[in-house]
């Protein structure tokens, strides 16, 4: 059979060596890769039907469009190039298709180094699809670490005024969560003597019995904190703001809809599967950081002047979300969490896109100061609303099932401590709406004359992202029948 | 034989590896360094030529052997140094190491 | 029977016909060389919708006791340990039954009269395209609200509702007082829809783990099984305290909506949106979108005694509650907002009371005569450019059939004898009434209402004498008011009419199907005429007095001093519940979002970058070791020679014997 | 084992005579550096292709100057030198490093004074540590360490003019001769102990010991005699100050070749079953007998302690570092720490991580210094400022340097990512072993430093490439030069690194198991 994910990731791998050294031509070059890559994944999703389920007495999830081969491989050390996927890696990469079209097409018009930059463009969006596919530790910490540095370069170079820290501070804090991240699973193989460094033979070894409970449960914690960090959880949050309001549009884009991605992915593919019994023995804690973040993440977001920095907290309250559904281990929070994560994807994304023109096209993101730019900028405007209400939940737009499915499952679990979720999403409306009646309503206020909308390649990339808001908002079945081909089943 | 025996000479050879070390520490003049390592390197010197008086082992090289090449290599040492002094007093005209600090931090 | 199958097969489209005029609008309306044009389209889509609707109400009125359920899987999720455990499916569905029968008349009417009435209304805004885009949305969401044949998409269109009434409410952005009460609204409307939210929860996990509920879990939590009310497959499960719970959680989405106490202080300044659009959404249709909740609760899924006696308090205490804030109000859109809210109360209260249907029945009649009235003030407001009853006065002259509209509309309002409102108004208290034994709670809310129907009465002529009695405007600098163009008059013709006659409906046979258990007063037993003649009473009494007070142009002035001013500021300031929001939004929420941040920067993130500042003080340090004197550097290492000597002779072996072992 | 055979000598053979042919041609008045280069790259080449052929690399057995029986087949108990093919490994690293630098060398203006010096001088280091690689006996051991340290000390100090240079020369010329005194001192008490220097006397106990205090002590300065080569701290305060004077290509060669031979040395004299308990007991005749003693917990105690520490201070140092040569340095001394680290552990994996690790420092370090070499000729430095813009100027240097420093941080498909991930999870794995928990600590160490070091990593690539070039700094080297200033084989050199950085990061399966399979060796026959 065809090494369909291999293909993939040539494609992307080509294309993003090729833009590199494409000059001039770069946007173009990037734009075929985006396409082809997108069309492939929809193949892919199109040829993916069902999971192939578990096998053996322990119940070892089988992936489908498997390939294996050996890489390092000597006595005491067994390291394969693995790559597969389910359900919820499918929707995570179609996730990372639309969001690479929608950035290429929304930065067309950059002029800086085009070349380099929309060749970074494409590496992270390798790196996080070989973060969906890889099924061996080391070729997941592989690209897993690949992602940081073209969004440091992106950051530092690309950035606003204080880019050079934000971009340190980004690289240092990720890169320390993924090294404690990198211990602890060492230790999973090590000590569950695993046979090899894939899934599955981490897996049979942490179900197999005579796994201590204790052991299971400290490298759970470290697991925890080592893609914590990405989602990112409090109080280790402090580099997303900083980072988010230095990056360029086309990098918050990209940090906010799929590096935020990679933690959840990796809590859930490499944490909670693997060491189902750590998450049991320390869901309080789990629990308790998962409330933090969605109150915190919130109650900032309520006090911010800067947009981009109000997005960027209202994304730690969401990843809250996505953690929670996580933390109640059933099937249904773990579908909500998958449907959460591309949904919040694309809604940031699309949000940050249009702070983007908002910045660009007034000079400013303050909240307070900026005011009643819709008659101005009437496409934009809309944009933001579409974005901010999709944000807050409204039904027949992508976020309300998610939200949906995460609280029902929190509430299966946690009974009525579903409330504090419930309140914080009044409040979250409250300051959508607080922004919009600043920023979109009233008398205008501070409009440059030269202002004008926003223009059509912007639009073109706001548009894909839109579109996808209202139309899996409309059917969500498409998103969630391909999730539910997943190990989701099996869980309690 | 006893440990006493042992005792008494290692500290003799140990007591004039301690002069030697304190000549490093204390000296600033180079030519009085290369005497002080001189008489460091020498108390391994002693010590071979010692334990070689009741060598059980099974040979190898013998420690008479080893006394004679440490002699030998302490002097191709101390002609390295004496170029580097020369090099260093043609240079900056004093052999003072404490003087030469322009590398530092 | 057969003959209307098909009929309800197709109810799906009444909702579909306003998306194709939204469409049409929304994308070419602003390339169409006369906006009134996209505005007829719309009108002309919404008036298929009212025929279609009209169509299917009488259809159903014909095949009494129908219920038609066509739905389509929405979503297919997996159950979790506890709930569902093989999996459950969510629908999106059509119902037709005779309470959405009776609430597709009252939208898909009063909506298309309502469209056709703003072509004229509005047609100077440059908005237009948006208008009408945005009204037909609020006529899909409301429509599918009203068809939807689950819970959760019940909630879905409601939400959506919502937003367009946010929409609508913040017409005029630029001004910010309107878009300062658009985000009132959704934000106290949002609070409700949360806890409703919690109680749809609360449903699913409770059904689908009672015996009964399973197969319900199973078809998407629909409000039919096959072709009965899902509510025979509940008896022995509807008195759980979770239910309690949950039922109050519906009275709270319901409060939400419908704008009723606490969560009241929104639709007053909801006014700031188009006349129209108070009309329709914040009259008619929407804002009873809590009390069609609180209905099909009731006879789908139940609620307990304890949640009944709530919704009977809060209904009882609002009607009064808002009519006392209208008493003094000089603004004819809020008196008559303020009147919407305490009307609404009485439907809550029927509900409450146990006769949902009883509350669809005054929510039908209020739809007409409260519509009436808006477009009435609305009209009044289009000719004279104010809102200020004190400056308006003798419009009666110059607004003949506008003054007669409204005065349809309040004599409706005010229950007099004959009207519609009459009847229905008369059912409710009756209905109360009948449930007095049930709990001695129900008596003081009854009084309420009772003491209400004189308040109204009141409130209302006040605004009639004040602006339309006398002989000249109080100011005189007011243009010249005269009657709208037949585009306007017309709604206000058809509307009068409903207003006057809609009550009788129920007396229609086949009509009365729709409204089972509502059909005839007095249905409650032989005292009902006694309380009749008593709320009649009271009604005329109102409207004496305010005719003694105002009447004939006259002003009544409250002398200064006299202890009401004290009570007269109280209620222009609204009880100070808007300022208490206000004050808990700003100096709560915000203040500790201020200090949150400060935290936020200074504490967490300091206290990390203080590890990074420890560190790079230690490297300065480490590096003045570095001298550059050699003699140093052998010092070192002497050092470290001494310090491997102790720890292999001293150091190690301790360890060793402590910890044994390495 | 077969007769010794002179052929067996060869590539030590290649690298003596071609120092003499150097030193030859100097005196007959050669002046062109090219022609000493060329003899240095081409005797280096071709013994490097020798050692590789007798690791078994059969495309290339016609090279090959061993015959398969002696490899591994362990020294007696009197012989001075013995083939480990792990010692072979070693040489591939000495000599790939001498490659790297002569061949880099060949870029310095030609009719430079004294270059026969230096690249004879570079052949005998070489040879030296050559002869390190092969060593079964202590003293044999000592003195081929003094014969490249006699060599480097004069590397340093070459051209006799810059101060800078000569300074350094004398700091490490004395530091040397101290830690010389003190490993020979270190030796002499071994031998009191054990009645001999061999090192398969040495540790397995052959012939008994009579007091274990004694190697004890010796142990501790032999410790501190090597820590001196591999720049442990605290006996590292000389490195800094040399790799900053020394001529950049020699400081290049120090990192990357002379460190190495102390880490071997360790390898030879520390590895191994140090354990004398089992020969204790059939020796307890005729003399006292004392208590067995087992020297392994207290020297993994100590060298995982002194890892821990010269990591440590080694990133806290470079942290704040303004010049760039004084920073890779110190980031080298760090290094030398997660070298330890395998020393420490001590088992086969442990062992084949470390020299993994090793083999990764000669093209990462010693390839920044090339580069930084490179650079600093067009006149750039020593500032890490003056580095500004440099990824932009010059897109292709920029991006070899960054590999490098990316590979020194750890950044995967870089072969320093796969070194040090092997390395730790070698120490998690030993550290499974019950009452080895000490080694996850050292996992956990090492792992958290080199998060650490990326810090002062990612703040010159920062320098390079997110900060404008200011224009007066020359990057752009001559006009018309295709190397653009560097020279063609300063431009070969840095290739070549760069292109083992990847090719080992990506695949380094085939060098991975050959390090393996000698490392399986050495530990199991004990040096």
């Amino acid at each position: 059979m065809v090494p369909v994910l291999s293909l993939l990731l040539l494609t992307l791998l080509a294309g993003t060596v090729v833009t590199f050294l494409a000059g001039r031509r770069a946007r173009w070059v990037a734009l075929a890769t985006s396409v082809g890559f997108l069309f492939e994944t929809l193949w892919l999703l199109d040829s993916y039907t069902s999971w192939p389920g578990r096998s053996g007495a322990l119940g070892v999830p089988q992936y489908s469009d498997g390939e294996s081969y050996a890489w390092i491989s000597v006595p005491w050390l067994h390291i394969n190039y693995t790559v597969g996927i389910d359900g919820i890696s499918l929707i995570l990469i179609l996730l990372t298709a639309f969001l690479q079209l929608a950035t290429v097409v929304y930065c067309w018009t950059e002029s800086r180094r085009p070349s380099a930059w929309f060749g970074l463009v494409l590496l992270t969006c390798l790196g996080s699809f070989g973060v969906f596919i890889a099924l061996d530790v080391l070729l997941f910490f592989l690209f897993w670490e690949a992602t940081l540095i073209p969004m440091f370069f992106m950051i530092g170079f690309w950035g606003g005024p204080r880019r050079r820290y934000a971009a340190l501070k980004f690289f240092v804090y990720t890169h320390v969560a993924s090294i404690v991240m990198l211990v602890a699973l060492l230790a999973v193989v090590f000590y569950a003597h695993a046979a090899s460094f894939d899934f599955s033979d981490i897996y049979i070894a942490t179900h197999s019995s005579g796994f201590p409970i204790v052991t299971q449960a400290m490298l759970f914690l470290a697991l925890f904190f080592g893609f914590g960090v990405k989602f990112p959880i409090v109080p280790f949050h402090t580099w997303l703001p900083d980072a988010h309001v230095e990056a360029p549009t086309g990098g918050s884009v990209l940090l906010a809809g799929l590096l935020l991605k990679l933690g959840g992915y990796g809590l859930i593919r490499w944490a909670v599967e693997v060491l189902p019994q750590g998450l049991a023995h320390t869901s309080w804690i789990v629990y308790g950081v998962a409330f933090a973040s969605i109150i915190w993440g919130t109650v900032l977001s309520l006090s911010q002047r800067d947009l981009k920095r109000m997005i960027a907290y209202s994304s730690i309250n969401h990843m809250g979300i996505v953690l929670l559904a996580i933390a109640v281990y059933s099937s249904l929070g773990l579908l909500a969490a998958v449907l959460l994560m591309f949904a919040h994807g694309v809604v940031s994304g699309l949000l940050f896109m249009a702070s983007g023109s908002v910045h660009h096209t007034f000079g400013t993101r303050d909240i307070v100061t900026l005011r009643g730019i819709t008659p101005r900028t009437p496409v934009l405007a809309t944009m933001i609303m579409v974005g901010s209400l999709a944000s807050l939940g409204l039904p027949a737009l992508i976020s309300f099932p998610a939200e949906f499915t995460a609280l029902l499952a929190t509430w299966d679990r946690l009974g009525y401590w579903v409330l504090l979720p419930l309140v914080i999403l009044v409040v979250t409306a409250g300051f959508y709406l607080w922004m919009m009646q600043r920023v979109l309503f009233g008398p205008p206020q501070n409009i440059p004359e030269k202002a004008h909308d926003v223009d059509v390649y912007e639009t073109a990339g706001m548009a894909i992202l839109v579109a996808l808001i209202i139309l899996y908002g409309v059917l969500p079945g498409f998103l969630v029948n391909v999730i539910v081909n997943s190990p989701v089943y099996g869980f309690p | 034989m006893t440990d006493f025996v042992v005792a008494q000479f290692v500290g003799l050879s140990a007591a004039l590896l301690g002069i030697g070390l304190f000549g490093i520490l204390t000296r600033r003049n180079f030519i009085l360094l290369l005497i002080a390592i001189e008489i460091a390197i020498n108390a391994a010197v002693l010590n071979f030529v010692y334990f070689a008086g009741f060598a059980t082992g099974p040979g190898g090289v013998s420690g008479q052997a080893a006394a004679v090449v440490i002699v030998g290599l302490a002097a191709t040492e101390v002609a390295v140094g004496l170029a580097i002094v020369l090099a260093l007093n043609r240079q900056r005209g004093s052999i003072n190491v404490a003087e030469a600090t322009t590398l530092r931090q | 029977m057969g003959a209307f199958d098909s009929l309800f097969q197709w109810a799906f489209l009444v909702p579909l016909f306003p998306l194709l005029g939204l469409v049409i609008v929304g994308f070419f309306g602003d390339r169409m060389k006369k906006a009134e044009f996209g505005g007829w389209v719309a009108v002309a889509f919404s008036g298929m919708a009212m025929v279609l609707g009209v169509l299917i109400a009488v259809g159903e009125a014909l095949t009494p006791g129908r219920y038609t359920d066509v739905s389509y899987a929405w979503l297919t999720l997996p159950g979790t340990q506890s709930v569902f455990s093989n999996g459950f499916s969510l629908v999106m569905g059509t119902l037709v039954d005779p309470i959405s029968a009776l609430m597709l008349i009252v939208v898909n009417v009063v909506g298309f009269l309502v469209m056709l009435y703003s072509i004229e209304y509005m047609h100077h805004d440059k908005g237009l395209p948006r208008y009408y885009a945005e009204l037909s949305l609020f006529l899909v969401a409301m429509n599918g609200l009203i068809l939807s044949d689950n819970l959760l998409e019940f909630f879905l269109f409601w939400e959506l509702v919502g937003v367009c009434s946010y929409f609508l409410i913040g017409f005029y952005y630029e001004k910010p007082s309107a878009a300062s009460a658009a985000k009132e609204a959704f934000l106290v409307t949002r609070v409700g829809d949360v806890l409703f939210l919690l109680g749809i929860f609360i449903y699913f996990a409770t059904y689908a783990t009672s015996g009964g509920g399973a197969g319900w879990a199973a078809s998407g939590f629909k409000f039919t099984t096959g072709s009965t009310p899902f509510l025979g497959s509940l008896v022995g499960s509807a008195s759980s305290p979770t239910l309690t719970i949950a039922g109050l959680m519906m009275l709270a989405g319901a409060a939400g909506k419908s704008a009723q106490f606490p969560l009241d202080v929104w639709l007053p300044d909801a006014m700031e949106g188009p006349t129209t659009v108070s009309a329709l959404i914040h009259a008619a249709t929407m804002v009873a979108a809590g009390v069609y909740l609180l209905a099909v609760v009731s006879l789908f899924l139940g609620f307990t005694a304890d949640d009944r006696l709530a919704i009977v308090a809060v209904g009882g205490f609002t009607t009064i509650w808002a009519a006392s804030m209208a008493v003094v109000n000089t603004d004819i859109k809020r008196v008559v907002a303020y009147s919407t809210i305490s009307q609404l109360g009485y439907m809550v209260l029927a509900v409450g009371a146990g006769f949902a249907m009883v509350g669809l029945y005054h929510l039908f009649t209020h739809a007409f005569f409260k519509a009436l009235l808006f477009l009435a003030a609305g009209a009044v407001i289009h000719a004279v450019g104010t809102q200020d009853l004190l400056k308006m006065g003798g419009l009666g002259k110059s607004m003949r059939i506008t003054s007669i509209a409204f005065l349809i509309g309040a004599l409706s309002l005010s229950g007099f004898p004959g009207f519609a409102g009459f009847w229905s108004k008369d059912d409710v208290l009756a209905s109360v009434y009948s449930q007095v034994g049930a709990h001695p709670l129900y008596w003081p809310f009854l009084l309420c209402a009772l003491a209400t129907v004189f308040l109204t009465a009141y409130y209302i002529f006040r605004a009639w004498f004040l602006a339309f009695s006398g002989d000249h405007p109080r100011d005189p600098t007011l243009p010249h008011g005269h009657d709208a163009p037949w585009a306007m008059r017309l709604p206000l013709l058809v509307l009068s009419v409903l207003a006057a006659v809609a009550g009788l409906f129920a007396f229609l046979p086949s009509f009365s199907s729709l409204l089972p258990g509502a059909n005839v007063p007095p249905v409650y037993g032989s005292t009902d005429l006694v309380l009749t003649a008593v709320s009649a009473g009271l009604g005329l009494g109102g409207i004496g007095v305010a005719y003694v007070m105002w009447g004939n142009g006259r002003v009544f002035q409250l002398p200064s001093g006299s202890p009401l001013q004290g009570a007269r500021t109280v209620l222009l300031r609204r009880y100070y519940m808007k300022d208490a929001y206000d004050w808990i939004g700003l100096h709560g929420v915000y203040r500790l979002a201020r200090a949150a941040d400060f935290v936020d920067q200074f504490v967490i993130d300091g206290s990390i970058r203080g590890i990074e500042r420890a560190f790079s003080s230690l490297s300065n340090g480490m590096r003045r070791l570095q001298t550059g004197v050699v003699s140093d550097y052998a010092a070192y290492v002497v050092t470290g020679l001494v310090g491997v000597l102790l720890f292999f002779l001293f150091v190690a072996p301790w360890i060793f014997r402590t910890m044994g072992g390495g | 084992m077969d007769p010794v055979s002179w052929t067996w000598f060869l590539p030590e053979a290649f690298l003596l005579g071609a120092a003499l042919l150097v030193f030859l041609l100097d005196v007959l008045g050669v002046e062109k550096l090219e022609a000493f280069g060329a003899v240095a790259v081409g005797a280096t080449a071709l013994s490097l292709l020798a050692v590789v052929a007798d690791l078994g690399f059969t495309p290339l057995s016609f090279l090959s100057t061993l015959p398969p029986s002696v490899v591994d087949s362990g020294g007696g108990a009197t012989s001075l030198y013995a083939f480990s093919s792990l010692g072979l490994v070693f040489q591939g690293v000495f000599l790939s490093s001498a490659l790297l630098v002569s061949l880099a060398s060949l870029s310095r203006p030609s009719h430079e004074k004294g270059a026969a010096v230096f690249y004879g001088l570079l052949l005998m280091a070489t040879l030296g540590m050559m002869l390190v690689a092969v060593s079964a006996d202590l003293i044999f051991l000592l003195l081929a360490i003094e014969v490249t340290g006699i060599a480097t000390y004069l590397m340093v100090g070459y051209t006799r003019k810059d101060a800078r240079g000569l300074e350094a020369a004398m700091k490490f010329y004395i530091i040397g001769a101290l830690s010389t005194a003190l490993s020979f001192f270190g030796a002499s008490l071994l031998f009191g102990a054990f009645g001999s220097t061999n090192l398969l006397v040495l540790s397995q106990g052959l012939g008994g010991i009579s007091n274990h205090s004694l190697a004890l002590v010796g142990y501790a300065f032999l410790i501190v005699g090597l820590g001196f080569k591999v720049t442990l701290v605290p006996f590292h305060a000389w490195a800094v100050d040399v790799y900053d004077g020394a001529p950049t290509d020699v400081s290049a060669f120090l990192a990357g070749g002379t460190k190495k031979m102390g880490v071997f040395a360790f390898f030879l004299v520390f590895i191994g079953p140090l354990s004398i308990l089992t020969v204790r007991a059939v020796n307890c005749t005729g003399t006292v007998c004392i208590a067995p003693y087992d020297f392994r917990p207290t020297v993994e105690l100590t060298l995982g302690l002194l890892a821990i520490v010269t990591m440590t201070l080694g990133n806290v140092l470079a942290l704040l570092q303004k010049e760039m040569k004084r920073m890779l340095a110190y980031s080298s001394i760090s290094q030398a720490g997660y070298m330890m680290i395998g020393i420490a552990i001590g088992t086969a994996p442990a062992l084949a991580g470390a020299t993994l690790q090793i083999l990764a420092h000669v093209f990462m370090k010693a390839g920044a210094f090339l580069v930084v070499a490179g650079v600093s000729a067009l006149g750039v430095g020593p500032l890490i400022a003056q580095y500004r813009g440099l990824g932009q100027r010059r897109p292709y240097l920029g991006v070899a340097f960054a590999l490098m420093l990316l590979s020194l941080a750890g950044i995967p498909l870089t072969v320093g990512f796969v070194s040090k991930f092997i390395l730790f999870s070698a120490a998690v794995q030993a550290s499974t072993v019950a009452g080895q928990s000490f080694f996850f600590w050292l996992a956990v160490a090492g792992l958290l430093n080199s998060a650490l070091s990326v810090f002062y990593y990612a703040r010159v690539l920062k320098v390079m490439y997110m900060e404008s070039p200011d224009a007066s700094v020359p990057l752009d080297g001559p006009a018309g030069d295709p190397t653009g200033g560097l020279g063609y084989g300063r431009s070969a050199a840095i290739l070549l690194a760069v292109v083992a950085i990847v090719a080992l990061g990506v695949y380094p399966q085939p060098v991975f198991s050959a390090i393996q399979a000698a490392a399986t060796h050495f530990v199991a026959s004990g040096a």
